[in-house]
């Protein structure tokens, strides 16, 4: 993994629990990773999910996205889950892992939330995306 | 960092923007002597030879940091001195005290500057644990340097290259005239003289993209007496792509079994044995002038053994279309120094399909000023895109990705390249006018006019500054590249 | 001029500047119905093809010369028909009247305009002695003709062709689409489509001067999928022509056998028997598109058969430096309403050898307005020089005469080729935005400038007017064209 | 021969009497003209001499020069020819002429007069040019 991407990954497992991130690196030195037991709550009907996403071996200058969180995400109020969330897809690909297995695949709901620009490098680190994708969801 | 193990010249590299503040503060019209500290990156080339590359410079104050020597005439304050040698301890860094003397085209220390050294080098080396450490000294046309390297030795600088609207070289001495040149030449050297066909004969210049842009400058390069290529291109040719790519043949692609109306299974074998681009580049140079060099590298340019031979060029062309390329280069073109181009076409259809906007753009590349990420060239979107794998992509697909393959035409690409060969060549010969500039070119088809962009700086850039952590000048030592880890 | 001897299509040709005044007074916006007509030359193809070359046009004054008619709705008044049939008699051209219906997109004469036609142009036949007469009717993007040839023979103009800044083709009626294209293509196509790909396809280029320029030229054109080339140069390859003719190779020119070390005599005879340019840009043509058709004529482009070759194009890249193929083309671009560009590049240097002014020219030719006679760009002492033999020339040296050989380099070329080329597609494709120009255009090597200057238009000008013995649309039967006597 | 040489040797022999002008194709279409007896006279030493030429075959565009003259051309006050006039010249060269033999070749002193710009063709005819080289050699 290059020390970007390691950086980055510290800074996650330094937020939540170590034990609650889980790590599988891909084929050019970035790497997957999921965080369990991420508390959501109202506007939906699950208390908490986890939340898998991608971070580039060209972290940090990539964006981080999509995020993934659990495959029946669902509306208290029953309304469909809106704009920039879609259902049916699996995270992580396998083909993309160094080791396909490290992390094996969950089917999931993805979370569309693009970051178009970066004045500098490191002005939006993946644990502060992280953060605000979770923020984002909770005022859907 | 193993300084020590260099056997070959010490050069410096040296921005014309930080060149021409240093002039400005060592020649000010009175005749006299001043002094700065100019703080280096090293560089360290496979050839055993090193080059120094000029990170940041700080100007000594006349009576304040710069005052009469105790032994000399004038010497840099200790308090001056330490503070930038501790910078250079802390940052891995060369510290290069300059100041200067009267006369032009030709410099050396004096037997008090090397006393001087002499007294208070070892002690610098102490101090700076390990990081070379030296002096420069600066007449009109001409620069003499003293490199004291860890471990003992101590080395001469062979020639200080400044780099900017042009490349010009400044050496201790003159040197003699070289032999004639090749009469095959006659008719360009009638421009640029003998000297200029020796220097691009020295030239080694890396090609990332050898698909429509990069075959063309493969092409004029070759032709142009360019002695040595770096070409990096991962991928075969495909038959969409022998209307653009130079040199290209039908039997590269096995025409026939390639095309659409084969069976899948047969394509697909077709294309997995095409010629790859790499190879059909080195075959046009080949064929223009056998005796270039040429280093025709079938790999992804992020992977680290393909980085690392960018690394030993001398301007980069980079015209590959991938966000990832273009990050890469850019932090090269400031860390090491290296100056290069990006040359890319753009054909934009609004939403009728209606053609909108037709430009080629030529973007001269060069440390500390004209960088792609502070200008926002570089997409963190697409950077993401290009990290994962086709289906996952594919699956992943936003409303704002355009997956339509863009579309590329011989021409574009071919104002494109024939533009940045030629500032490349006013460059590296140093023909540039007094009213040349080094702003972004966007050559517009459908109006045929030209449009003139300045880059912006900004100062604070992780990739074009030399703050703390950045990379400018940084060299070996600096952040690492955004290559794939291995 | 055995115009009942052309059993092809026949088409119009019209100036993009006529072709304009004629819209602006046929629908002025009142929903009329408006006259004119055009004195058209002639020019009848090897393919049995003949074009119509509009060379001037009299606008019929609403009520004085266009009034209500006997038996249709408008007529043009005998007087005004008289005065310019007589005119064509005079001149060899060809009348049409020209009157507008509504509509647009498709228009085709009415039963009352064919009856009239029936009436009265047997009688302007004997009036014009052997040259036809003929009717246009124009609507919005569509025009429809009815040519009557001497002998009886009637025909219906197949198409209209507009040629300026772009060219667009007109027809009585829409055609339907044709087949799919190569997809080979596909990258392009995204483009300019198919319908552009099969424009290319179906164009006839010529390529005067196959040396470093035009062997660019050649490159990039073949690639794209241009269907024909005319290649004109009568030079073999020299070895000091390889730095900048693409697809040149050593053996091309005995290398070893050819070089100044060699003895005179040897040198000689591999130099003659070197290969010929139009035969490397034939091989360049054929590896890019096999499917390319290629006349390589080795051939001053004075030769009478060569410029009869010539004659049968659709653009002329002009890529000689001799002011006498200036001065041929020219006459051929006003005269046969056949567009062209003039490529070249320039290396000033000054009494002490400074380089001062380097830079590349690309300047469109297009019939009544860009003219390179009336800008002096063609010199009258440089014409004298030419037609001398070598020592005739070195003996009558003048003062302000350089024989020096001029300063030639690849990159200099490609920014004049792509660009020519560039332009050669967007004109084709009609692609050309609303800002586009016609003018000259100077790229500027040392300083990256563009400076673009309009040319100006001698009104009497010989070459680009319709003055009485004046070129311009004149065709066949125009004054006769300056080639070398037989 | 083009036409447009044709008819400017026609305006050359209408100015000066047929049987005074020689002419000889070139290879090209164009022609070498000698017109012989052309008065001279005071600055000259000479009363008169012959004028050879050539009109190209891109005649009227290009320009008509040099002229050559009698090779013993020496002015009345013995000073040298001056700017423009050199001496140890032959006229034709052969080798340009369709014919060799055609227009045998003379020694000559060459008259070198050229006329730079030309706003459309036609301004400055052959004969034209001519008559205006002899005005030049009366003024020297």
């Amino acid at each position: 993994m290059s020390p970007a991407v390691q950086k980055a990954i510290d800074a996650i497992t330094g937020q939540f629990n170590r034990d609650r991130v889980l790590v599988a690196a891909d084929r050019e030195g970035g790497a997957y990773v999921m965080v369990e037991g991420v508390t959501l709550g109202a506007p939906f009907a699950q208390d908490d999910s986890w939340i898998g996403f991608h971070i580039p071996s060209t972290c940090p200058y990539a964006d981080v996205y999509p995020h993934f969180v659990r495959p029946d995400l669902a509306r208290l109020d029953g309304a469909s889950l809106g704009e920039g969330i879609s259902t049916g897809h699996a995270f992580p690909d396998q083909a993309a892992l160094k080791t396909p297995g490290d992390m094996p695949a969950r089917t999931a709901v993805q979370v569309s939330r693009r970051s178009n620009r970066k004045d500098t490098a490191g002005l939006e680190t993946p644990l502060h995306k992280l953060l605000k994708v979770i923020q984002w969801l909770k005022t859907r | 960092m193993a300084q020590d193990a260099i056997d070959g010249p010490w050069s410096l590299t040296i921005p014309e923007t930080l060149f021409e503040t240093l002039q400005g503060h060592l020649f000010p019209g009175d005749g006299d002597e001043h002094g700065a500290v100019l703080v280096a990156g090293i560089h360290p080339l496979r050839s055993g030879c090193a080059r120094l590359l000029a990170r940041d410079l700080f100007l000594a104050e006349d009576g304040v940091d710069y005052v009469p020597g105790k032994r000399g005439y004038r010497m840099l304050r200790a308090e001056f001195v330490r503070r930038h040698i501790l910078t250079c301890r802390d940052e891995q860094l060369v510290y290069l005290a300059i100041h200067n003397h009267g006369g032009s085209g030709s410099v050396a220390f004096s037997s008090d500057d090397l006393n001087s050294h002499e007294r208070g080098y070892p002690a610098l080396l102490d101090i700076s644990r390990g990081n070379a450490v030296g002096a420069l000294v600066f007449a009109h046309g001409a620069v003499a340097g003293d490199i004291w390297l860890p471990g003992g030795r101590r080395v001469a600088l062979d020639r200080t290259e400044i780099i900017g609207r042009q490349r010009r070289v400044l050496r201790p001495a003159p040197r003699g005239s070289r032999a004639k040149g090749d009469p095959q030449y006659d008719r360009q050297t009638r421009m640029f003289g003998q000297a200029g066909q020796l220097i691009l004969a020295g030239a080694r210049v890396a090609i990332i993209g050898l698909g429509g842009v990069g075959s063309l400058v493969a092409e004029y390069l070759a032709r142009l007496g360019v002695g040595a290529f770096v070409l990096i291109d991962p991928d075969r040719l495909d038959p969409t792509n022998i209307p653009r790519v130079v040199g290209s043949r039908r039997r590269d692609v096995w025409w026939g079994l390639s095309s659409p109306t084969a069976p899948a299974w047969v394509r697909r074998l077709a294309l997995a044995h095409a010629t790859r681009k790499v190879d059909i580049a080195r075959r046009v140079i080949t064929e223009a002038n056998p005796s270039a060099h040429v280093d025709a590298i079938a790999r992804n340019i992020l992977e680290p053994s393909a980085t690392a031979d960018l690394l030993e060029c001398d301007y980069i062309f980079l015209a590959a279309d991938e966000m990832r390329a273009r990050l890469l280069v850019n932090a090269i073109v400031h860390q090491y120094l290296i100056p290069g181009v990006q040359i890319g076409s753009k054909v934009s259809v609004d939403e009728s399909g209606r053609l909108t906007d037709v430009f080629s753009v030529v973007r001269p590349l060069r440390p500390g000023i004209n960088c792609l990420w502070c200008n926002q060239l570089i997409n963190p979107g697409k950077l993401a895109d290009e990290a994962k794998v086709d289906r996952e992509r594919k699956g992943q697909r936003y409303v704002d990705d355009d997956e339509v393959i863009a579309p590329s035409v011989i021409t574009l690409n071919g104002v494109g390249a024939a533009h940045a060969c030629d500032d490349f060549l006013f460059f590296m010969t140093a023909l540039v006018a007094p009213s040349g500039t080094l702003d972004f070119a966007r050559y517009e088809s459908r109006s045929r006019a030209l449009s003139m962009s300045s880059p912006r700086v900004d100062p604070c850039c992780t990739e074009c500054s030399s703050e703390v952590g950045c990379r400018l000048g940084h060299g070996a030592t600096g952040p690492v590249l955004p290559t794939f880890a291995v």
